[in-house]
């Protein structure tokens, strides 16, 4: 029955497929999955800005938002029908475009940003056999994709001449670029484990136990460390909190859409978090086992619950990491990532060749937490080295 | 010759033409940019899957973004004022278009083309990597010291020089 | 080998050591010179004797010879040795080569006293005895042929001792060259013979010597040679030179014409020693000469080389008397008379062998050295007058010199018995009466010695008897040229006796004119057991044996006919004037003017030889000037025309072509240079072009 | 007219393309486009000739494809890297006026 719960959607995704005559079947599967992903991915999108919202409120201290409830009805439903308003406020918002805007590039920027990060979505493996199309360089259509996104920044920041939001492009363009490398070096490491660059045999490669816990990567000293820099990549690449230079509104107010309003504004809202989702989702195959549950007495439970509830727990640490962690500066972000994260990306490949090779009994674990922990020391140490914290001390306007 | 294939086709071709034809240079980037992502839809409808992949990420995301951040630094973003074209332009579009010409015509009546399309080639990412650590190691390790040669290269090149260059500045006769 | 024969080089170095000195001395230091010439010669003299005493006592076992030889020369593997020889033969010369010569030095001490050249004529005449010395002991043929050359080239510096007198200079040019002619026979037969004994010594002890048996068998077995047997060519070339040096028939011109050099040069030179050289020559080779004929009469060999020399020898003799007779200048009619005398000893040698020849030739240059000497002091005496018909009367005047000139003009003539011409000349004719050849040369012999007679008998009348005739034409056409520098002027006018210097030798040597001739009497053959080493003793029936007694009765009566002619025509009628004409020419003037010109010898030389000579060297010039020339010419041309050739190329392929093609180099790498221009695009454009020229290649090169 | 001689042509059209805008266009950077073009449109023949080549499996033209991109790549660096330095030197990227051959 479990089984059958777990099939649901494929079997629905058959049965619909079925009504449509033979010829434009596939073009009809494909069409139906895009809908699936555009209807639920927008979904925890509106919810995780709620979230979001509430968490930080929070954790401030202070209540997020929870006036919006059911029209004309006393029930506030906590502020989660908030993302109705939200949405409705982008649609109707008037949508400003500069005069000295570069009309067709400054239209195009949102929509190139939304087709890669969507493309995106087409090898994370949802669920057991919920995958829309299981390409054998998964992984790779995934990162070639994931580049394409920086080229839209640009356009954005680009064609509103404005020094602002100009300068928040190139910002974010540099970090996005800058983090991509242990991004995509901390995935090698799970790719020359498994060795294959389908999502599905990662996940397949991770679906055994042992005394009942999965064979998460995560659970590997390679594999902890490979995550731990994958979510730190991931969270530059999506310029989340402590690398969200590019819009930061102190700084230099919305970054590189800051003359987007309106529906603009809100597609590139839109891809943000889808870019985010996109990315949590990967890790997850990645590291965490994807659909699987961690110990083997819970697999019943249906393997796409799975992988939205290691979505939704992730995208909390996010908002979590967003409230507490202050924004970096924009030499130690660029520091943080060319000498600490690449050459700890490096080692950890190191570590994973030997792993690779290793016989798999406790002298592995050993050797491969040792160079990891020796690593991490000698890295941590020499960042923190030369940075002589003095006292702060405070220069107020005269 | 499918229509999908008809279509891509003409997507790529429209692209490399508006990369070479548009005044302002950012716009011939992102053309560019077109090109390419058509390119490798082209390559994914010849089953090069890996490839198809591998130029998305290499040229769009990478030498686009190259492209365009070499655009930003030379201040060229801004259309030209005058003629976009170098002097002698006409003999440059008469030579292309004589290659053209004659490469199709190589093309169109060379006796070697195959008439029936072979059956699917199969180009997991296992042949590829087989391929490549067993016939190719040779070419990947040069490879990848090339690649580190030019990184070295280029950095060096693009330094901004602070003490020759006020020097040479002085000196020089600019 | 004792010491005398190691250190018989002695005997030809002193003189020449004496000449070196004489020469080397700066200033005139007449009486050094004379003391060294004399010396030399006396010390020769005295080695000479020491030689001659160890020659002597060899009667019965062959005739002494001690040969010395050492390593002169080395070419190719061989050494070349030269040395010396002592025999009989050696011996004899060198004994009469250095007495006579030591007289004759001592007689120019004084007739050469007023000479300023004094030094170098002392000089010259060392010189001559050294290379005489030499030629006499040379064992080998190389040696005799270098000292000839020697004694060749100093007959020609004392012939021309008068330099500025030009015809003494044409005499001793005419003189070196006649006689170079026949060296050239004598060094063609010098290299024949080395070519064909492998050579050139007389004798070795080993008895390899060329002339010795076993060497000349090997060239009588050679293959003759155009039509001559080896040894006779040889025999022939070597007696080319013989007849060269001591004037035979045609090459003995230059004889009269030496006595343009001074009298002691014409003695010692032209009578006695150089010009016996040539017999001593071939007294020397003899062997060489008498192998492979038949044997004659009285052991004498009849071979071709030994009749030709004899005949040679008779027709000189024959020859040379007959123009003696109508000579006027008392030194030329002794040069003719030496002339056939030498004939004589020729014919000597050619029929009777060493002996006979070499006894003629000892005695003869003692009276004739003497009769030389005798003129020259007449010569002396008449103030340098040479001409016959200047003198007459000088009994009275020179007494000593008249005697001594005619103790020598009786042994020349050859007067019976007492004087040593008479054995000598006795004893050629005896054997040429033996000759079984033919018997002509014995008829010429007696013919020569009735003509030798009768011209010394009228030489004596004209320049002793009468009155004398040298005042007359003294004033008419006073000198003609100055004979010698000094004036005449202190001269008393009438002819004087000669110093005591000149007359000693003179008396000395008439006595040896008499002895000698007893040395060699059929008697007592002394001399010709000597020189053949075979044993013989006094006998006087010899004379009486009725072939010698009747030769020497005929002899005897010739001479008396020659004497008493010459008495008849010119001691009678004493000439009065120079100008008159002679008593022969009256009766003959045809013959007398063909006589008084040496039958135009010289004249059909002249005609001749020097004509042909003048056209050879015409035919030269000729050809030098023309072929040689224009051969020059036209190299000339050639290389001028080549240069010219080779600068039109240089000019206009080379340097034009190079030029033109770095002048195309140079635009078309201009033209090129224009395609750099630094424009990226051209470049493009450039190679796009180019691939399309690729893709036509490819395209059609697969389809051709 | 089989798939594989359309393919050519395509890449063909790229190539002149390529060309064209590489020997016409006065910016430098534009001449990159161009070149990237050229380099591309070989890149497509490769993969249309090992697509339609007897036999594929030896993967040859891929991984010829893989390494000439990864050229192109660092040829776009150092290319962009020069152009960035004239730039910096001339206070120009107009190829006609960066024509002086002297150092």
């Amino acid at each position: 029955m479990f089984d059958k719960l777990d099939q649901i959607f494929v079997t629905a995704l058959h049965w619909l497929v079925s009504y449509v005559p033979e010829a434009c079947r596939p073009l009809a599967s494909s069409l139906i999955c895009i809908a699936f992903v555009l209807s639920v991915f927008p979904a925890v999108f509106s919810v995780t800005t709620i979230f979001e919202r509430k968490g930080i409120g929070r954790i401030q201290n202070r209540y997020g938002p929870n006036r919006v409830g059911i029209p004309f009805t006393k029930i506030r439903l906590a502020g989660f029908g908030q993302f109705i308003p939200d949405g409705v406020k982008m649609l109707t918002k008037e949508d400003i475009v500069p005069r000295a805007a570069d009309k067709v590039v400054h239209f195009l920027a949102p929509v190139v940003m939304l087709i890669p990060v969507l493309l995106a979505y087409a090898v994370l493996p949802f669920g057991k056999n919920m995958t829309i199309t299981d390409y054998d360089a998964g992984l790779l259509f995934f990162f070639a994709v994931g580049g394409a996104v920086e080229l839209s920044v640009f356009m954005a920041g680009w064609s509103s001449r404005n020094k602002y939001s100009l300068l928040g492009a190139m910002r974010a363009i540099a970090q996005m670029v800058s983090y991509e490398i242990p991004l995509i070096l901390s995935a090698v490491t799970v790719v020359m484990v498994v060795g294959s660059l389908n999502l599905n045999d990662i996940i397949a490669h991770q679906n055994q136990y042992t005394f009942g816990i999965a064979h998460w990567h995560v659970f590997t000293p390679w594999g902890l460390v490979g995550f731990i820099l994958f979510f730190i990549a991931s969270l530059a690449e999506s310029n989340r909190t402590p690398f969200d230079l590019p819009e930061a509104e102190s700084e230099i107010i919305a970054g590189y859409f800051t003359e987007y309003s309106g529906f603009k504004f809100a597609l590139f809202f839109l891809g943000e978090y889808l870019g985010m989702f996109a990315i949590i989702g990967l890790g997850i195959t990645l590291f965490l086992g994807g659909w699987t549950s961690p110990v083997s007495f819970l697999t019943w439970i249906p393997s796409y619950v799975w992988f939205f509830t290691k979505l939704m727990a992730i995208v909390f640490v996010f908002i979590w990491i967003r409230a507490t962690l202050p924004r970096l500066r924009m030499d130690q972000l660029m520091n943080f990532a060319w000498k600490f994260m690449l050459p700890l990306a490096l080692i950890n490949i190191l570590v994973a060749g030997i792993w690779h090779y290793m016989a798999a009994d406790w002298p592995r674990w050993l050797v491969c937490s040792a160079i990891i922990f020796g690593a991490y020391a000698i890295l941590g140490r020499s960042l923190m080295q030369n940075q002589n914290f003095g006292k702060r001390i405070y220069r107020y306007a005269e | 010759m499918s229509p999908f294939f008809i279509i891509t086709g003409f997507v790529t071709l429209l692209g490399a033409a508006f990369a070479m034809s548009l005044r302002n240079l950012v716009h011939c980037a992102l053309a560019m940019a077109v090109a390419f992502s058509g390119i490798a839809a082209l390559y994914l409808q010849l089953d090069a899957q890996f490839v198809g992949f591998a130029e998305i990420l290499v040229y769009v995301g990478a030498i686009a973004i190259l492209i365009v951040f070499a655009i930003l630094l030379t201040r060229s973003g801004e259309a030209p004022e005058k003629s976009v074209l170098t002097s002698g332009w006409m003999a440059g579009i008469a030579v292309s278009a004589l290659v053209f010409t004659m490469l199709g015509w190589a093309v169109l009546n060379s006796s070697a083309i195959p008439k029936e399309t072979p059956p699917a080639p199969v180009a997991t990412v296992k042949n590829v990597g087989d391929a490549l650590m067993t016939k190719f190691v040779l070419p990947l390790e040069i490879i990848g010291l090339v690649l580190t040669a030019a990184m070295i290269g280029a950095v060096i090149i693009a330094l901004k020089e602070d003490s020759q260059k006020s020097k040479s500045e002085v000196g020089g006769y600019q | 080998m004792i010491w005398i024969v190691k250190n018989l080089w002695l005997i030809p170095a002193l003189p020449l050591f004496a000449a070196g000195i004489i020469a080397v001395n700066k200033q005139p230091a007449r009486k050094l010179a004379a003391t060294l010439a004399i010396g030399s010669m006396a010390l020769g003299f005295l080695l000479s004797l020491c030689a001659f005493s160890a020659t002597l006592g060899h009667h019965g076992e062959g005739a002494f010879r001690e040969v010395f030889s050492f390593n002169w020369i080395q070419f190719g593997g061989q050494w070349m040795d030269i040395g010396w020889v002592l025999d009989p033969l050696t011996a004899i010369m060198l004994v009469m080569v250095t007495f006579v010569g030591m007289l004759i030095f001592i007689f120019s001490v004084g007739y050469m006293a007023h000479d300023e050249n004094f030094m170098r004529f002392f000089c010259f005449l060392a010189l001559f005895a050294s290379g005489m010395l030499g030629v006499v002991i040379a064992n080998n043929l190389f040696l005799f042929f270098v000292s000839w050359e020697i004694v060749g080239l100093t007959s020609y510096l004392l012939i021309g001792f008068w330099y500025h007198k030009p015809s003494a200079a044409a005499a001793a040019k005419k003189a070196f060259i006649t006689t170079r002619i026949g060296d050239l026979g004598l060094l063609l037969g010098m290299v024949w013979l080395y070519a064909q004994t492998g050579t050139l010594n007389f004798y070795t002890p080993e008895h390899t010597g060329c002339l010795e048996t076993a060497a000349l068998n090997t060239m009588l077995a050679a293959p003759p040679v155009a039509g001559f047997a080896v040894v006779t060519a040889i025999g022939l070339l070597i007696f080319l030179g013989a007849v060269g040096k001591s004037g035979q028939v045609p090459l003995h011109v230059w004889l009269p014409d030496a006595m343009e050099g001074p009298t002691p040069v014409s003695a010692l030179i032209h009578a006695a020693t150089m010009v016996a050289a040539g017999v001593f020559l071939v007294a020397r080779v003899y062997p060489l000469m008498s192998i492979g004929g038949i044997i004659g009469a009285h052991g004498v060999p009849v071979t071709t080389s030994l009749t030709v020399i004899t005949w040679v020898g008779a027709i000189t003799a024959i020859f040379a008397a007959s123009i003696a007779v109508a000579q006027n200048d008392i030194k030329r009619i002794l040069a003719y008379s030496t002339v056939s005398q030498l004939g004589y000893m020729m014919m000597g040698l050619g029929v009777g062998g060493v002996a006979v020849g070499m006894f003629h030739l000892i005695t003869h240059a003692f009276f004739k050295a003497l009769l030389f000497l005798g003129s020259g002091s007449v010569i002396h005496g008449c103030h340098e007058e040479q001409d016959v018909r200047k003198m007459g009367g000088l009994k009275k005047y020179m007494p000593v010199t008249f005697a001594v000139y005619a103790v020598g003009m009786l042994a020349l003539a050859g007067f019976p018995l007492f004087f040593s011409g008479f054995w000598s000349k006795d004893e050629i004719l005896h054997s040429a009466h033996n000759w079984p050849v033919s018997h002509i040369p014995f008829l010429l012999g007696c013919t020569g010695a009735l003509f030798t007679a009768f011209y010394m008998t009228r030489q004596v009348a004209l320049v002793f008897f009468g009155s004398y005739r040298g005042h007359e034409d003294r004033s008419a056409h006073g000198h003609t040229a100055p004979d010698h520098s000094h004036s005449s002027e202190f001269h008393s006018h009438d002819p004087h006796e000669s110093p005591a210097v000149m007359t000693v030798p003179l008396i000395i040597l008439a006595g040896f004119a008499i002895l000698l001739g007893f040395v060699g009497t059929p008697a007592w053959p002394w001399f010709d057991g000597y020189l053949t080493g075979e044993e013989f003793k006094l006998d006087f029936s010899k004379l009486a044996e009725p072939g010698t007694l009747g030769l020497m009765v005929a002899s005897a009566a010739i001479v008396f006919t020659g004497l008493g002619l010459g008495w008849f025509l010119y001691g009678k009628r004493q000439r009065k004037t120079v100008a008159e004409k002679d008593v022969l020419e009256a009766a003959q003037p045809f013959i007398y003017k063909l006589l008084e010109n040496k039958y135009f010898i010289d004249e059909i030389y002249e005609a001749t030889v020097i004509r042909f000579n003048a056209f050879a060297a015409r035919l030269c010039d000729f050809a030098d000037q023309w072929i040689f020339g224009s051969a020059v010419l036209l190299v000339k041309y050639v290389t001028v025309g080549l240069a010219w050739l080779y600068r039109l190329t240089d000019e206009y392929f080379v340097n034009l072509g190079f030029d033109t093609g770095c002048e195309a180099l140079r635009e078309g790498g201009g033209g090129l240079s224009k395609l750099h221009t630094g424009r990226v695009q051209t470049y493009l454009r450039i190679i796009g072009v180019a691939l399309v020229a690729l893709i036509i290649f490819l395209i059609w090169g697969r389809k051709a | 007219m089989s798939p594989l001689q359309a393919c050519l042509l395509i890449s063909a059209l790229l190539f002149a393309i390529g060309f064209a805008g590489a020997v016409t266009r006065r910016h430098a950077i534009l001449v990159l486009i161009g070149i990237e073009l050229m380099l591309n449109a070989a890149n497509l023949n490769l993969i249309a000739f090992w697509r339609f080549s007897p036999h594929p499996e030896a993967l040859t033209g891929f991984i010829f494809v893989l390494f000439s991109m990864a050229m192109a790549g660092a040829e776009a660096a150092v290319g962009l890297a020069l152009i960035i330095a004239i730039y910096r030197h001339k206070k120009t990227s107009n190829l006609d006026e960066v024509k002086e051959l002297k150092g």
